[in-house]
């Protein structure tokens, strides 16, 4: 009964999502006005404008920066928010399920995770770094990071990872999305540009292209770096149990 | 504009997704919900968006699958419990 | 002619100073009480040095806050401000007076001046108010002021009887708030003006329905019946605060709010425009306070607790003010209005009087007060006189009012008004009469008849204001009494 | 007989977009009618991407590529819309972090309350 | 000056958001520092939002353009007469920090302190961000921020049912944000444009479609879960009873206010009255849902013993009249809307001063005595009487009792009804204060006129920490409503703009 009651009302609201699918311009057609009316502009100048081969990288870091900055402290805020709720995890007072198996993981394993992961960070550094050419970015290759680190946890125990990443370090890592845009966002304040202005126009014509390359970079760093650490650590923090 | 591919997609991601409704079993709903992300992100790879799918497979196929998984194992495995 | 003046916000702000300094340091008891009585004097010479300007036809405005453009809370005093903000402040020094030999040895009596103060305070300000809205805050701050008081004794039965005043007083308020809304989207202001602010424009239907929201607001502090039901439970308050506040204050801020909107906001012409429209509002209402005359007397003929025929006899009283001004003829308003000042003056003694007889015997029922004359003379005889005062025997103020109605009842064609207040009189001399008899003709139960009066801060007040009864009977016509800023109030409102 | 071939002629070519609603519904269903909070997170989590598909499928282009303009790639070739994915590569990253939230206090409700069953929970209470 | 006051904006929302990250490392040898380096923040953010609304009103709107890029291609965050609200949520927010210096070590350990300051702060930069910005999408990231920090700073407590109560608003809010992002996906979808202004534009252009209206009823859903609106409510009173009282300030102060604002900027930003679309009837609709909200929330409030409790149903009782005031606007005649409008804009603030104030007294009792339910907390009026003073001073303005701020807006909400020609919500208004007035009365009495509870001895006053931001409160309360001018001065524009007349529009009354 209640059942019945709730997928009526489920199918109402698809009938209504529907009609508006229905009547939207059709999909995939170059005349759409999502296509016609803003974005000409980012794909003829946009490599020009935002200095990114990849028009995906030059929006998100360029034309709608502050979005991204945004995001990168929604990753802050979920980590801080796991944190209020688990609090961090403490190498006196915890362990982790990987640690209290009895299982011992077998040699294979260990082994392909230790030869695999160099190559996965190695990886994981040029999505970062290359993100304004091809696909991927700051983000992208921060996630590989923070997997990069869960696959080690997981083969070598909890508290390996959390002696190689001291907490103290990792304090600083996580914060360093929102750093990363506040330190590139802050130059062009300084020179009485708007926020997050990377050309810089008092600086010599031939630098601009460069100081706008290490701006972008400090930008993708700070966001690989950060959600990398962000996802190990909310890692860590949900993984671990308390000692008896 | 649709390809067949795309239709076949489509429809197994419909069907996806009603798996992991049905599934009663945690550990296998969170397994089939990783095989969702992955044909999102496939999808989308048709789509033209190459840096989504790379997204998407890391992040909802990724980390959202282990994070879930980690769930799964404090706590409980049945549905109705 | 409209004079600026810091006087009317000077009034009330003693009062609250007073309050503020009491909540401060009023645990101290000669403190308390010099604060207390130093600051009704300055408020009765602050409000008694505009009389000689009032009575002159003088305005005297105080802008306080521009509150949005149409609206402000202003300070005018008008004859009828006048009137009432003399009646509030010159009984707020007798109650003092008398609230110190009252409340010796109660509790929380530091909260009970500071609220007490902060009563009177907003008493002034409805009495100053110079246009509906800020009457509306006032009347509201004292509905709030109230509640401490009333639940003094914190008994359960003291808290229901405060639950029900607000629930009473808060519906009446909100009918005030939706009907001042409505009056200032229909005529663009709030001000108080001869003669009024509405206009027939408005349609009649409306009007009807905006008199009878605002009737049904005030009605309840007036204790219209059948709005009448919160007063004689509230009586369960200690004596100061049921003579101040309920025969004085509050019901009386009830009177004045109606005579206020049928005066200044409909205006005595619109009223008769609108009954020759065919819907007579002033015509109802006059029915309403004749019929709570006559159940007001018959009810209290059947109280035994003293306070409560009181009471009763209160809700009676308040509708002999309605009835004058539902009459709309200069007589008739002048007897109502003038009935303020002659009611609150013969309803304060006899509440004086009930609270020294419950302070020294502590009985509360008249059927146990026998010989009670024998025991407390000087008491008993101001009850006396406050009785026929009561009656409308001259030459007590009673009978001024009395004549004054009856002039404008039969001015305004009313056969059956002059009728009603005969028949009130006799109703008012069968219920209190017994209790004079009683009194001073039967012998108490153990004989004892030495006389042992209360202490003189409890008396004094009672025979200043029987002395007052009289004096105000004898010299109805001298000028600086009240009949006479009655009667500029009453050539204001028509226009004379 | 006409305005049927006409909707389905529309029904088909915003194929995407259907299915995009379908699958919120799905997700909504879920959401509702599911008592294991585990199992209410995975239909949120169904919900999101079935937005992150729309928007996705709405700056589809047909035989678009990668907006990713490298040298010797002519300017006429046709890009998908990038907008759309901007905005998603965005998306994608919330639903990471509230699903991470979610999860965090169910491990923690499971701890204090010994069971993740909405139903339980509320007899609990 | 002028130059630099242009930027404000948009520094202080990256102050409290940086300020919020830099937290945990500021902190790092010292878990108390937190405190300082976030009272210093929010001090920095007090201060640049104090430039920025110096500007609006000396200037006029302040449309900054992020990176430099023109509104359609780059995000504009755009700081007009509504915006102003982001003055109280700055002051509100060192309020809450200085109160919470004392106040949280109760709840939470030493080890938590970095992570709640960085979630307060981050909760502020969200709620600053979301009212200034100009882009759809913008402003569905900044909703993600709070509502995220919102969730976790309910949970943050060791106590048994908070997890659960944040659970239920997360799953509820999720939703609702999802809802809130079709909605742009499908304006998007429509215009192709996510600047607000350039939406309006194009909406004008292509006229209304079907998915033009969903997405209005998406918006419409997204933002009253937000709000709590009366079917939607049901997260509401734990969240908001069971979080620690610094954060129930702000949830209940400032976090549903967001959904308002987030309507605000739909309905009079984006769609716009006199646009292709007529939404009447959708506020029409939202009228009486604000009307049976007003009276749900009464209604549940007078069953409750838990001092937060009540607070916590008063707050959907109010959300009730701000939805009710800024719901009455006509079509074709926007100047009849005026004072509705006024009305629920002024409550807003005032709401948001009153809720607060009764939130942290609550907090200081709890914290005193350890009791929350008014039968343990009687007669604790004469052991902390500052403290119940100003609760009961916030009770009486809740109540709508003048000269208190909570009696501007009813005044101006039941003037709006009535110049609107809907009277029936006049009354369920009063109705709904009443209820309101009867329940605030259950609490003085408890507080003042009942027996003391004997096993309460040895209470004293609670800490200065504390009683400073209660009576700063106190004061708005008592200044918003003697001096109503000053508030309603800075909310006209506002009022006028939102209805698309000029900002110095007055008519009598307004």
């Amino acid at each position: 009964m209640k059942k019945g009651i709730i997928i009526f009302a489920v199918f109402l609201f698809w009938l209504l999502l529907v009609s508006a699918m229905v009547s939207l311009p059709p999909m995939g057609s170059p005349e759409n006005p999502a296509y016609s009316h803003i974005v000409p502009r980012y794909l003829e100048e946009g490599v020009e404008e935002a200095g990114a081969h990849n028009i995906i990288t030059g929006i998100i870091l360029n034309y709608r920066g502050y979005d991204t900055m945004g995001e990168v402290t929604v990753i802050l805020t979920a980590l801080m928010g796991v944190l209020a709720v688990l609090g961090r995890e403490n190498l006196l007072h915890h362990t982790s399920k990987v640690d209290e198996s009895t299982i011992e993981r077998s040699v294979i394993v260990k082994c392909v995770v230790r030869l695999l992961v160099p190559f996965i960070i190695l990886f994981a550094l040029y999505i970062i770094l290359h993100g304004a050419e091809s696909p991927g970015g700051g983000f992208q290759g921060g996630a590989i990071l923070g997997a990069s680190v869960i696959a080690l946890t997981l083969t070598f125990g909890f508290s390996l990872t959390v002696k190689k990443l001291p907490l103290k370090y990792r304090t600083v890592f996580e914060s360093a999305g929102p750093l990363g845009f506040f330190i590139s966002g802050v130059i062009g304040l300084f020179c009485g540009l708007n926020f997050l202005t990377y050309i810089i126009p008092s600086v010599a014509p031939a630098y601009q292209d460069l100081i706008r390359h290490l701006l972008l970079l400090i930008i993708e760093i700070g966001i690989g770096v950060g959600g990398g650490t962000i996802i190990a650590s909310v890692f860590l923090a949900m993984e671990k149990v308390g000692k008896e | 504009m649709l390809r067949s591919l795309d239709v076949l997609l489509l429809i197994f991601l419909l069907v996806t997704a009603i798996g992991v409704v049905c599934t009663k079993d945690l550990l296998g709903a969170a397994i089939i919900f990783s095989a969702y992300s992955f044909t999102m992100a496939i999808v989308w790879q048709q789509l033209g968006a190459p840096d989504l799918a790379l997204t998407e497979a890391a992040v909802g196929a990724g980390v959202t699958t282990v994070l879930f998984l980690i769930a799964i194992s404090r706590t409980v495995r049945r549905e109705d419990e | 002619m409209e004079v600026y003046s810091i006087r009317p916000l000077l009034a009330p702000m003693i009062s609250i100073v007073c309050a503020i300094l009491i909540f401060w340091r009023g645990d101290n008891t000669f403190l308390r009480r010099s604060l207390s009585i130093s600051a009704s004097i300055i408020k009765w010479i602050v409000v008694f040095s505009m009389l000689p300007g009032s009575l002159a036809g003088k305005i005297y405005v105080t802008q306080l806050v521009p509150f949005t453009p149409g609206i402000s809370i202003l300070l005018r005093v008008d004859a009828l401000g006048m009137f009432f903000g003399m009646v509030s402040s010159t009984l707020w020094v007798i109650t003092t007076i008398y609230a110190i030999g009252y409340m010796e040895g109660e509790h929380a009596r530091k909260r009970f001046f500071a609220f007490f103060a902060l009563c009177v305070s907003t008493t002034v300000g409805i009495a100053f108010a110079g246009n509906m809205f800020t009457l509306f805050v006032f009347y509201e701050m004292l509905t709030v002021c109230t509640y401490p008081l009333v639940i003094h004794e914190e008994t359960p039965e003291a808290m229901k009887a405060g639950r029900k005043y607000l629930v009473y007083t808060l519906t009446g308020g909100s009918f005030i708030l939706f009907a001042t809304a409505l009056t200032f989207s229909l005529s663009g202001t709030v001000s108080f003006s001869q003669p009024g602010i509405l206009s027939i424009n408005s349609g009649v239907g409306i009007l009807a329905v905006l008199f009878a929201m605002f009737m049904l607001g005030f009605g309840v502090k007036s204790a219209i019946m059948p709005l009448h039901g919160w007063l004689p439970s509230a009586m369960v308050a200690p004596t100061p605060v049921s003579s101040l506040l309920h025969a004085v204050a509050v019901v009386k801020a009830g009177v004045f709010g109606i005579t206020r909107v049928t005066y200044n906001i409909f205006g005595v012409s619109l009223l008769k425009e609108m009954a020759s429209k065919g819907i007579n509002v002033a015509y109802i209402l006059m029915w309403a306070a004749m019929i709570t005359i006559i159940c007001g007397s018959l009810m209290a003929l059947m109280q035994d607790n003293l306070k409560k025929r009181l009471a009763y006899s209160t809700i009676s009283q308040l509708s002999y003010i309605v009835l004058g001004v539902s009459l709309l003829t200069p007589d008739g308003a002048a007897g109502g209005i003038v009935h303020i000042v002659n009611q609150a003056f013969m309803k304060i003694t006899m509440f004086f009087v009930a609270g020294a007889i419950y302070k020294k015997t502590h009985k509360k029922n008249i059927s146990e007060m026998h010989g009670i004359g024998h025991k407390m003379p000087i008491t008993m005889a101001t009850f006396t006189v406050a009785s026929l005062g009561m009656m409308g025997l001259p030459p007590t103020a009673g009978f001024i009012s009395k004549w004054y109605l009856c002039l404008g009842a039969l001015d305004a064609g009313q056969i059956i008004a002059v009728v009603v207040l005969l028949i009130s009189s006799f109703l008012n001399a069968a219920y209190f009469l017994p209790i004079v008899y009683r009194a001073y003709f039967v012998k108490p139960p153990d004989g004892d008849v030495t006389t042992d009066e209360a202490h003189w801060t409890l008396l004094l007040p009672c025979v200043i204001c029987s002395l007052y009864v009289i004096a105000l009977g004898l010299f109805a016509d001298l000028p600086f009494v009240p009949l006479a800023l009655v009667r500029e109030a009453v050539k204001q409102f028509f226009v004379l | 007989m006409n305005d049927l071939t006409e909707l389905f002629n529309k029904l088909f070519v915003n194929f995407n977009y259907i299915v995009a609603a379908t699958l919120f519904v799905i997700g909504l269903y879920t959401v509702i009618a599911k008592s294991n909070l585990i199992k209410k997170f995975m239909g949120l989590n169904i919900i999101e991407t079935s937005v992150f598909l729309f928007i996705v499928s709405s700056g589809a282009i047909v035989g678009g590529k990668a907006p990713i303009i490298g040298e010797g790639v002519s300017s006429k070739t046709a890009f998908v819309n990038p907008i759309p994915q901007a905005l998603i590569l965005t998306g994608i990253v919330v639903a990471m972090s509230t699903t991470a939230v979610a999860l965090s206090l169910m491990i923690k409700l499971y701890e204090q309350c010994g069971t993740l069953n909405a139903d339980k929970l509320k007899e609990l209470k | 000056m002028i130059e630099f006051s242009q930027h404000c904006p948009v520094l202080m929302t990256i102050t409290l958001i940086i300020g919020g990250a830099l937290t945990p490392i500021v902190s790092i040898s010292r878990k108390k520092f937190s405190f300082w380096w976030a009272f210093f923040v929010s001090l920095l953010a007090f201060f640049f939002c104090s430039c920025a609304v110096w500007r609006l009103y000396t200037m006029g709107p302040i449309s900054y353009w992020l990176s430099g890029w023109e509104p359609p291609y780059g995000i504009e965050v755009y700081f007009d007469y509504v915006s102003t609200i982001t003055f109280l949520m700055t002051a509100l927010g060192i309020l809450v920090i200085v109160y919470s210096k004392r106040y949280i070590l109760h709840d939470i350990s030493e080890e938590k302190l970095p992570t709640y300051y960085t979630l307060v702060l981050l909760i502020l930069g969200g709620m600053v961000g979301f009212s200034v910005t100009g882009d759809m999408f913008n402003l569905y990231v900044f909703l993600e921020i709070l509502s995220l920090s919102g969730y976790a700073l309910i949970a943050i407590t060791e106590e048994k049912l908070n997890a659960m109560a944040s659970f239920k608003y997360l799953v509820m809010g999720s939703v609702s944000s999802v809802s809130v992002l079709l909605g742009v996906a499908l304006l998007y979808n429509v215009t192709g444009t996510l600047n607000m202004a350039d939406i309006a534009l194009r909406l004008q252009q292509f006229g209304p479609t079907t998915a033009v209206y969903v997405a209005l009823v998406l918006f419409i859903i997204g933002f009253s879960v937000k709000a709590a609106l009366f079917p939607v409510h049901a997260w509401l009173p734990d969240a908001h009873a069971l979080a620690p009282s610094p954060v129930s300030a702000l949830l209940s102060g400032l976090v549903i206010k967001i959904g308002i604002v987030g309507m605000l900027r739909v309905l009079y930003c984006v769609y716009k009255l006199g646009g292709p679309v007529d939404f009447t009837s959708v506020t029409n609709f939202m009228g009486w849902l604000a009307a049976v909200t007003v009276l749900v929330g009464a209604f549940f409030a007078f069953f409750q013993d838990d001092i937060k409790m009540i607070f916590a149903y008063s707050s959907i009782s109010n959300i009730g009249y701000i939805l009710m005031g800024i719901s009455l606007v006509s079509f074709t005649q926007p100047e009849r809307g005026y004072l509705g409008m006024m009305g629920g804009l002024v409550h807003v603030f005032n709401h948001a001063i009153i809720k607060s104030t009764l939130f942290l007294c609550a907090g200081a009792l709890i914290y005193k005595t350890g009791f929350r339910k008014l039968s343990d907390l009687r007669g604790i009026g004469k052991k902390m009487p500052i403290t119940c003073g100003v609760l009961t001073i916030a009770a009486l303005s809740i109540a709508g009792i003048p000269p208190t701020a909570g009696f501007i807006c009813k005044w101006y909400i039941i003037l709006g009804t009535i110049e609107f020609g809907k009277p029936i919500f006049a009354v369920a208004l009063l109705l709904g204060a009443m209820l309101v007035f009867a329940y605030y009365i259950k609490i003085i009495n408890a507080l003042f006129f009942r027996e003391p509870n004997e096993s309460i001895t040895e209470v004293d006053e609670a800490p200065l920490s504390m009683l400073v931001p209660i009576i700063i409160l106190a004061i708005g309360c008592l200044v918003m409503g003697i001096f109503a001018y000053l508030p309603l001065a800075v909310i006209r524009p506002a009022a006028a703009t939102m209805l698309g007349l000029p900002s110095t529009y007055l008519p009598l009354g307004g």
